[in-house]
């Protein structure tokens, strides 16, 4: 009961600070972010408390004790069908409520200060709080229909909060795109589960993976991805990604918590816990989608000017890496890949949002309303007003670089190392997932780096604007530095040998990547060792490439950006680059608009064709209607079965009226003549 | 029974009899303000009569078997008397009627009334063509009693061509009868008919004598009359054409060809068309027809009396519906379903006539905004109107239901149920026309109404049946079933 | 009391009609007669609530002590009889509250105040008595009895194309009711031979008797074609498409009650007719019928949601997202058939917890847009291209309300989100469980269904969107946020659709125990 | 003559002429004539029947009696209402009196 409660905690304490906030928010007024801070500090003293108690792998031994604590409770049953909700607790569950409990502190304290003066300031704490709730109900889930009711709530709460400036014109689109994006993949997800459920009996992740082995695999396969397209979505994975660069709306806080650290990541969790059950085809298609986002934002990353949209699709680029380390069967490398990429990328755009601050500050103060605060071009040479802010984006490019001794090396060495081993292994097509790695690992680098030197080094843009830049305020910075600590490859591993990972950290999780329904985890993990120094030494060459070449170009300047331009333009990468791969129009031109216009069709149909079709078959009475077509558009709407029918009986009656001439002897004709056909005509029969 | 023992059977009819004669004796003796007491006291007395007479189901065949005097004759004499009493007491009351002649309107729709009773007890050839005369005589110089309204003399004319243009053709086929069987009493004609060979000679006499009743019920393609001469009639006198003479229509068909031209000589049998003659499916169609041209023609009517006109011609093709299943149970149907048509018909028709005097209207859009200037009557319309449209909740649903009921009994012509269920929805549309008008029209009527309470009561008396027959009506319906 | 209950819900509110009019006379308070029909609908929550409070599920309807059986009519084996079990309880909690929140909604009515008010009443006595008969005829006369007051609401006091839609709405429900006549008597004649001779019209012993029928009309099974003939009457009222062509033009020129009350009851009598009668009556048909109606189900959902896209009046739209969110009920119910037992009855449960939520969902979205009409006195969401003003036309109409009026828009967006399925939201339950049973039934059907939840977020949030977010319209600078009395009206819904999201246990077992032994009838047939 | 058919063929001939007269003429009066003519060949069926049939009573006879009678109401209230027509719209012709139609 007592560890019930404590993991209830996890979800009543953020869903107290939303409903406080929300109903007196308005009260509390400025306390409003102390409460939530003060709720998440509670938080995150439990996660510690939690993670206390996980048990890592022994190394010599080569044992561990199997800690894990769930439970469940019945929602509601219709007697042969009962839903549960339940936690299932384990290294990997109390490693993510860390990291979320972290990064959600980190990013309360840090909005206390960077939301100052929104109106609404409360408000704005009161979705962060039910952001954490919902993402920690993903991470405590034990069964797949929690997960998805979880997962729609972060929905949700990234609608809210992506939209929550409204009053301008991009942000609501945004969050609808977002919510609507992220939908399709649910679908798959929701059909995903409903065909487990039907072959298993149960929504429950263990019993999933130990039931699922009298399926046919075919269909598996089909389940297995199904459920993935929910990542696919929630993860901006190719092709669903295009809702997260736009995404980039909400405020900065968000961005790091929300789309770089925490939901996004939800993606990879969620296939971290299926993927014992994923067949080796599904997991090909996962590897290629993955190494297809990393690559594709990655190149996707170089020519964007704002400051956020570089580190977005970097972000996409990341999740691709850790989809990729998945689908190549390594999930250690990827949950370890998702840690990292947590600390470092929400102190990047926490890094990202004090620029951001301090350029808004700067142009407020020169009233200056039409300069975009988050666009590169304006900024330069930042690094002596913001000394922290630099130092920390600093630390934590070196980590996205794969830099030794910076975390970001330890974990996407890893993955890489398995996507070579998965070449190794497989050979021929598979080629293109290593030269997606490696190639996105060194423009990774490079545009990193091109961040950095774009708007901390070099001369100042526009001098006025510089003048006026400061330092943020503590609150902000502190999350910096300490993000930044723990970017740091010692954060995670006391080896200070840099091409060591094994650490704390690996013994808590080494041994998820020991079971698999179909693999053999055995071979699969050897593979990987055996693949390790290979891929050490190609991750350092094209990482120092990537960085060598930003250097020249953005730093020293010894290179002209246009011609190396035109060069790659020369095979249509630039433009690519420029225009996203045209995704975005391409969907709008294929999906977007041609279904508003078959919306558009449907009512027409509905209201105009409809009725006329019918009537049609009803012969002559369409030219009854079809003069009505003239007049007006409204009244043809209306000229429908029943209106039909009824203009035909009407017709009817007037026709027939002609029959009751008025002339008595017309009269007495009728009824002769109708007498006559009946007496001869019946009579006959 | 010879004549002195039938007088006994046959006080009710003489009481109106002397009661007609003697209210024109007192016109002459300018005791005008008595002639309505008397015909009040008289209506009642013989009411009273009527309770008397005990009638048990096989009847008694009184003066010397040109009447019979049975249970089936003595329910449709309750409904024709009930219809006439309420006209007469309605006819004091309408703007229309010239009080002048309020004692030749009188003794005329006596007249009528004795018509209607013998109409219902006929069961000689010579009887039939006396009472069916009786009834129409008098009713061309009702539809006519407006001596200077052009449409009223208008509609008596023509009233008068048809009249005695259908009856004529009648006679022609009675005669054939005649000579086929020999005999003019119904009975014996059925005897001597059950030996014919050919049925053909059958066949015309029996259609040339459907066209004499069928005039009378308005049954298609015999209802050319109703419209015009409903419309030109006085309002009084449309309602009372528009139920008493349909009910003695349908007692003198249903008695006639259940008795002449089917295989059984008796009301209480299901029974076939006789020598497969088969005139059940004639009606059939012509209750088809009857219900279609009722209805489609009344979609269009602007002229409300007009517009009932036609939905009376559509009751009684649905009426007809069950006639044609030759069935007790279609037989019962149609005296429930009258008794009910009657109350709601009427109360419709006392709508009207207390519109026209207090308003002065006579088209449907003109009856806009009274439904909030009368609201209590308004309702009460509203709930004939629903009633006439067989809906739940009223009366009229109750009683077609019985008509659909059955041909699912008699298992045939289920083609005629579909044809009378679409026909149903048609007939909303027009009774809804008026309580559309009546309710959604925001005119304000400057006119004062006038309530007289009699009309008032009546309305909401005859009205309010609509709702208690639907609720209890099964000891009506189990009365009926026992007549047979 | 517990004899009397059913009986006083019933007839509480025409005993309150009819109060209403000498009151309306001889009272000299204002607005009397609202307060006759508050305090006549508040007493009837009260009874409401009392009967859920001694409500046991597990009891069947011939045992439950409510039940009323008394004759009625003789000749015919009518029969007085009313009772409640887990199908129609929920509905008539649902009816309950839904007339006390629309007479509270219809507080602005001046036009003829006391006609509007006591036929009003008498739909709720009729609403309330389609859910509580158990004798066909009685169910058939409540169907009725509800018809007529609705004309006249509709056409008094709706919007300006009213007298059509009023006599368009009356002609095609009255169409669909003659073939459920015409059903009723066909089973009372052909169950007959095996009740001694006599029909009944008792629902529940029907159930022993109609599947027994074996007879050929016109080479037609005869239980095929009472099938057909009921399943034509009560889709009319869903309405299943291709029958839904009625409801957005009632929709949209019906009062705000009167949609809510459209919306929220009337749709939900025919699922629940189905439900209530052709599914136990007729299961051997609803065994050959259901991937028709799944089809059916999906067609609405994903028709309804498509039109619902391109509308641009915002109460129109709602209307559309009717046609979608009952498409989810009939998907449930065709799950019926399912082999998987769990499958049919969370297909059935859905349904039924669909027809619920979805009318306390739709009934706020109508509240809501009442409420932003009564200010703005209009509700497109973009002007039309035939807007009189035609520098308006093909305009955005409103935008940017949220910021003010932000507790309004708040509850709009708690019931558009609830409206496309949010978790912790009600709808989400319901539309899952209708979805997880059609799956097990029929999948390739029911996974392109799913589609619905794209398409149900996509015009709700465009139109939230277009309405709510963005800068704010100047011309709409002045409107007032949401009223006390418009909050009253909300409110209590609001915290059902959250509670029964959260927390949808005491929904799922009123119901589940009916559902159980209904789908035992299904499967029994199979 | 001890043939039933020239009687019968005299009442057809009577009949089928009234009806032709009652269609065609447009005179009030003439109609009624025509009616006339039907009943009258009635009249001579009943006779003829009961003359040829060997009936045991004279009952077509006195049907006859009661026809004639009644043919002569008739033709009084139809002649008043003749008259009216005349009063009031000056013709006796039927054409003219369709003022109520449809």
């Amino acid at each position: 009961m007592n560890e019930t409660l404590q993991i209830a905690a996890f979800l009543l304490l953020p869903i107290l600070s939303f409903i406080v906030l929300i109903f007196f928010g308005k009260k509390l007024n400025g306390h409003s972010s102390t409460l939530g801070l003060s709720l998440m500090g509670l938080m995150l003293l439990n996660a510690l408390i939690l993670i206390v108690n996980a048990e890592p792998y022994n190394l010599t031994a080569k044992t561990y004790e199997k800690w894990s604590i769930y439970n469940s409770f019945e929602w509601f049953s219709t007697g042969n069908l009962s839903v549960y909700l339940g936690y299932y607790v384990d290294n990997i569950t109390a490693i993510m409520l860390l990291v979320v409990a972290l990064i959600g502190f980190l990013v309360h304290l840090y909005s206390t200060e960077y939301m100052k003066g929104d109106p609404r300031y409360s408000r704005y704490f009161a979705f962060l709080g039910i952001f954490i709730f919902s993402m920690n109900g993903i991470v405590l889930a034990d069964s797949l229909i929690m997960m998805y009711i979880f997962w729609e709530l972060v929905g949700l709460s990234s609608f809210l909060l992506i939209g929550f400036w409204f009053e301008k014109d991009r942000p609501p689109m945004a969050a609808n795109k977002a919510f609507l994006t992220n939908r399709v993949g649910d679908i798959g997800m929701f059909i995903g589960i409903m065909i487990l459920y039907f072959h298993v009996g149960s929504f429950n992740i263990k019993e999933i993976v130990g039931g699922v082995s009298e399926m046919d695999p075919g269909l598996l396969t089909l389940a297995g991805l199904l459920v993935f397209m929910g990542a696919i979505g929630k993860s901006a994975q190719f092709p669903l990604h295009i809702w997260l660069p736009d995404a980039m709306e909400g405020p900065t806080p968000v961005s790091a918590l929300i789309h770089a650290a925490t939901m996004v990541a939800a993606g990879v969790y969620m296939t971290f816990r299926i993927f014992p059950f994923l067949t080796p085809d599904a997991l090909a298609v996962v590897a290629v989608i993955g190494a297809i986002t990393a690559l594709m934002a990655a190149i996707t990353a170089i020519t964007r000017n704002d400051i956020k949209a570089v580190l977005a699709y970097s972000t996409i680029s990341q999740l691709g890496y850790m989809i990729m380390a998945l689908g190549v069967g390594a999930p250690v490398y990827a949950f370890f890949h998702l840690v990292t990429h947590a600390m470092f990328k929400a102190c990047l755009f926490l890094c990202s949002g004090s620029v951001i601050h301090a350029m808004h500050h700067s142009l407020h103060h020169l009233d200056d309303h039409h300069t975009d605060p988050q666009d590169m071009s304006n900024m330069g040479g930042l690094k002596d007003k913001m000394p922290i802010t630099h130092a920390a984006m600093l630390i934590s490019t070196l980590a996205i670089a794969g830099v030794p001794f910076f975390s970001g090396f330890l974990s996407k060495d890893g993955i890489l190392a398995a996507v070579l081993s998965y070449y190794y292994k497989y050979d021929g097509w598979t080629i293109i997932l290593p030269i997606a790695g490696f190639g996105a690992a060194m423009i990774t680098a490079f545009y990193m780096f091109r961040l950095i030197f774009k708007t901390f080094y070099g001369i100042p843009k526009k001098k006025d604007i510089y003048k006026h830049i400061h330092e943020s305020p503590l609150a902000m910075t502190i999350p910096l530095m300490l993000l930044s600590v723990l970017s740091f490859a010692f954060a995670f591993t006391a080896n200070l040998n840099p091409l060591k990972s094994w650490g704390w950290f690996k013994a808590l999780i080494y041994k998820y990547g020991k079971n698999h329904n179909f693999l053999n985890m055995k071979y699969v993990n050897s593979g990987i060792e055996s693949a390790h120094y290979d891929a050490m030494y190609l991750s350092l060459f094209v990482a120092s490439i990537g960085i060598a070449l930003s250097v020249l170009i953005y730093y020293l300047k010894k290179v002209d950006v246009d011609k190396i331009a035109n060069l790659f333009n020369l095979v249509g990468l630039y433009s690519l680059s420029k225009n996203k791969f045209y995704i975005d129009k391409i969907y709008n031109m294929i999906f977007y608009k041609p279904f508003l216009f078959q919306t558009r069709t449907a009512s027409f149909i509905d209201w105009d064709i409809y009725d006329q079709k019918i009537v049609d078959a009803w012969g002559w009475i369409t030219l009854k209607i079809s003069k009505y077509t003239g007049i007006s558009d409204y009244s043809i709407l209306d000229q429908k079965i029943i209106d039909g029918t009824s203009h035909l009986t009407q017709y009817v009656s007037t026709k027939l009226r002609k029959t009751q001439s008025g002339v008595i002897q017309n009269y007495l004709l009728g009824v002769l003549a109708i007498l006559v056909v009946f007496i001869i005509v019946i009579n006959q029969i | 029974m010879n004549n002195l023992q039938s007088i006994q059977y046959f006080l009710p009819e003489l009481l109106i009899v002397q009661l007609a004669l003697s209210i024109i004796i007192l016109d002459l003796l300018s005791l005008k303000r008595w002639v309505n007491i008397c015909v009040y006291i008289g209506l009642g007395c013989s009411a009273l009569l009527l309770c008397q007479l005990s009638s048990p189901i096989d009847g008694f065949h009184i003066f010397n078997g040109m009447l019979i005097n049975d249970s089936f004759s003595y329910y449709f004499k309750w409904i024709i008397l009930i219809s006439t009493a309420s006209i007469i007491v309605i006819s004091n009351y309408s703007k229309e009627l010239d009080r002048e002649y309020s004692v030749e309107f009188n003794a005329m729709i006596l007249f009528v009334l004795l018509g209607m009773f013998l109409m219902t007890n006929s069961i000689d050839l010579l009887m039939i063509y006396l009472s069916i005369e009786l009834v129409s005589i008098p009713s061309y110089v009702l539809a006519g009693i407006l001596k200077n309204d052009k449409k009223s003399n208008e509609a008596s004319l023509k009233y008068v061509i048809f009249g005695s243009f259908a009856s004529g053709l009648m006679l022609f086929g009675l005669s054939w009868l005649y000579g086929i069987s020999g005999s003019t009493n119904i009975y014996d004609i059925y005897n001597s008919l059950a030996l014919v060979e050919s049925p053909y000679m059958i066949y015309i006499s029996l259609m040339l004598i459907l066209v004499g009743f069928g005039y009378k019920i308005s049954m298609a393609p015999l209802h050319y009359w109703t419209p015009d001469v409903y419309e030109g009639s006085p309002t009084v006198v449309t309602a009372f054409f528009s139920v008493a003479p349909k009910a003695a229509g349908f007692a003198i068909l249903i008695r006639t060809f259940s008795i002449l031209f089917t295989d059984a000589n008796s009301l209480s049998v299901n029974t076939f068309p006789i020598h497969n003659v088969n005139w059940s499916l004639v009606v059939a169609v012509l209750s088809a027809i009857t219900m279609s041209i009722g209805n489609l023609l009344a979609l269009k009517q602007d002229n409300v009396k007009r517009m009932l006109a036609y939905s009376t011609i559509s009751h009684v093709g649905f009426m007809l519906m069950a006639f044609s299943t030759t069935s007790v149970e279609g037989n019962i149907g149609i005296m429930f379903y009258l008794a009910m048509y009657m109350f709601m018909n009427l109360s419709a028709f006392f709508m009207v006539i207390h519109v026209e005097n207090n308003f002065n209207v006579k088209n449907i859009e003109d009856w806009s905004g009274i439904g909030y200037k009368s609201p209590v009557l308004s309702i009460f319309m509203v709930l004939s109107l629903v009633s006439l449209a067989g809906l739940p909740p009223t009366s009229g649903f109750v009683g077609k239901v019985y008509l659909f009921r059955t041909l699912f009994a008699t298992e045939q012509f289920y083609w005629l149920g579909i044809v009378a269920i679409l026909n149903s929805v048609i007939s909303l549309y027009y009774y809804f026309k008026i309580v559309k008008s009546m309710y959604f029209s925001e005119k304000v009527i400057e006119e004062k109404e006038n309530i007289q309470a009699p009309v008032y009561t009546l309305i909401v008396l005859f009205s309010a049946q609509n709702i208690l027959f639907y609720m209890y009506w099964s000891d009506l319906y189990n009365y009926i079933k026992g007549l047979f | 009391m517990e004899n009397y209950i059913l009986t006083l819900l019933i007839f509480l509110p025409v005993l309150g009609a009819i109060l209403m009019l000498p009151a309306s006379k001889y009272i000299k308070v204002p607005n009397i007669v609202k307060y006759i029909a508050l305090a006549t609908t508040g007493i009837q929550i009260l009874l409401a609530a009392w009967l859920y409070m001694n409500f046991d599920p597990s009891l069947s309807v011939m045992e439950s002590p409510f039940t009323v059986q008394l004759k009625w009519i003789e000749h015919f084996n009518i029969e007085y009889f009313v009772g409640v079990d887990g199908l129609s309880i929920p509905m008539v909690l649902l009816t309950a509250l839904l007339s006390f929140i629309c007479i509270l909604a219809s507080w602005n009515i001046e036009k003829k105040t006391l006609g509007y008010f006591s036929l009003f009443l008498l739909l709720d006595a009729g609403m309330m008595g389609v859910f509580l008969a158990l004798d066909f005829f009685l169910f058939y006369i409540f169907w009725e009895v509800m018809l007529l007051p609705m004309y006249f609401l509709i056409g008094i006091w709706g919007g300006p194309q009213r007298h059509y839609a009023a006599i368009k709405f009356f002609l095609y429900t009255l169409f669909g009711s003659l073939f459920m006549l015409l059903a009723m008597i066909g089973l009372w004649y052909f169950t007959a031979p095996f009740n001694g001779g006599d029909g009944t019209f008792n629902l529940i012993r029907l159930i022993e008797l109609a599947p027994q029928i074996d007879a050929q009309l016109w080479g037609w099974n005869v239980q095929w074609l009472l099938w057909i003939a009921l399943f034509i009457g009560f889709a009319i009222k869903v309405p299943v498409f291709p029958f839904h062509t009625w409801l957005p033009l009632a929709h949209v020129e019906a009062p705000t009650a009167i949609s809510v009350i459209l919306a929220g009851v009337l749709l939900k009598m025919g699922t629940y007719g189905l439900l209530r009668i052709s599914y136990p009556l007729l299961p051997g048909e609803v065994v050959a019928f259901s991937y028709t109606l799944a089809i059916l189900g999906v067609i609405n959902i994903l028709w309804g949601a498509m039109c619902a896209i391109a509308q641009i009046d915002l109460k129109k739209m709602v209307a559309y997202s009717s046609v979608s969110h009952m498409g989810y009920v009939l998907l449930g119910m065709s799950a019926a058939v399912s082999p998987s037992l769990a499958g049919a009855e969370a297909g059935l449960n859905g349904a039924v917890m669909q027809m619920f939520n979805h009318g306390t969902i739709t009934a706020m979205l109508f509240l809501l847009v009442g409420v932003l009409y009564d200010q703005a006195h209009h509700r497109w969401i973009v002007y039309p291209e035939n807007h009189e003003n035609q520098e308006l036309a093909g305009k955005l109409a409103f935008g940017g309300l949220a910021s003010q009026m932000p507790i309004f828009s708040a509850f709009v967006a708690l019931a558009f989100f609830a409206g496309l399925g949010l978790p912790a939201l009600s709808g989400f339950i319901s539309e899952a469980l209708c979805f997880i049973g059609g799956f097990s039934a029929f999948r390739l059907v029911t996974a392109i269904g799913t589609l619905g939840i794209l398409l149900g977020a996509v015009y709700l949030l465009r139109a939230y969107q277009r309405v709510f977010l963005g800068p704010l319209n100047s011309s709409y600078a002045d409107l007032k946020d949401i009223n006390l009395r418009e909050l009253g009206t909300v409110v209590p819904i609001a915290f059902l659709v959250l509670l029964f999201g959260v927390f949808p246990k005491p929904l799922v077992d009123m119901v589940s125990s009916s559902i159980s032994s209904l789908v035992s009838i299904i499967q029994g047939a199979m | 003559m001890d043939y039933i058919q020239p009687y019968l063929m005299l009442s057809s001939i009577l009949f089928s002429m009234g009806i032709y007269a009652v269609i065609t003429r447009k005179n009030a009066v003439a109609i009624l004539m025509g009616i006339e003519l039907i009943l009258n060949a009635c009249n001579i069926n009943f006779v003829t029947f009961n003359r040829f049939g060997n009936f045991a009573t004279l009952d077509g006879h006195v049907f006859t009696m009661f026809v004639i009678v009644l043919a002569a109401a008739e033709a009084a209230v139809a002649l008043a209402i003749i008259i009216n027509l005349f009063k009031n719209i000056g013709t006796v012709d039927v054409d003219q009196a369709k003022e109520m139609k449809g």
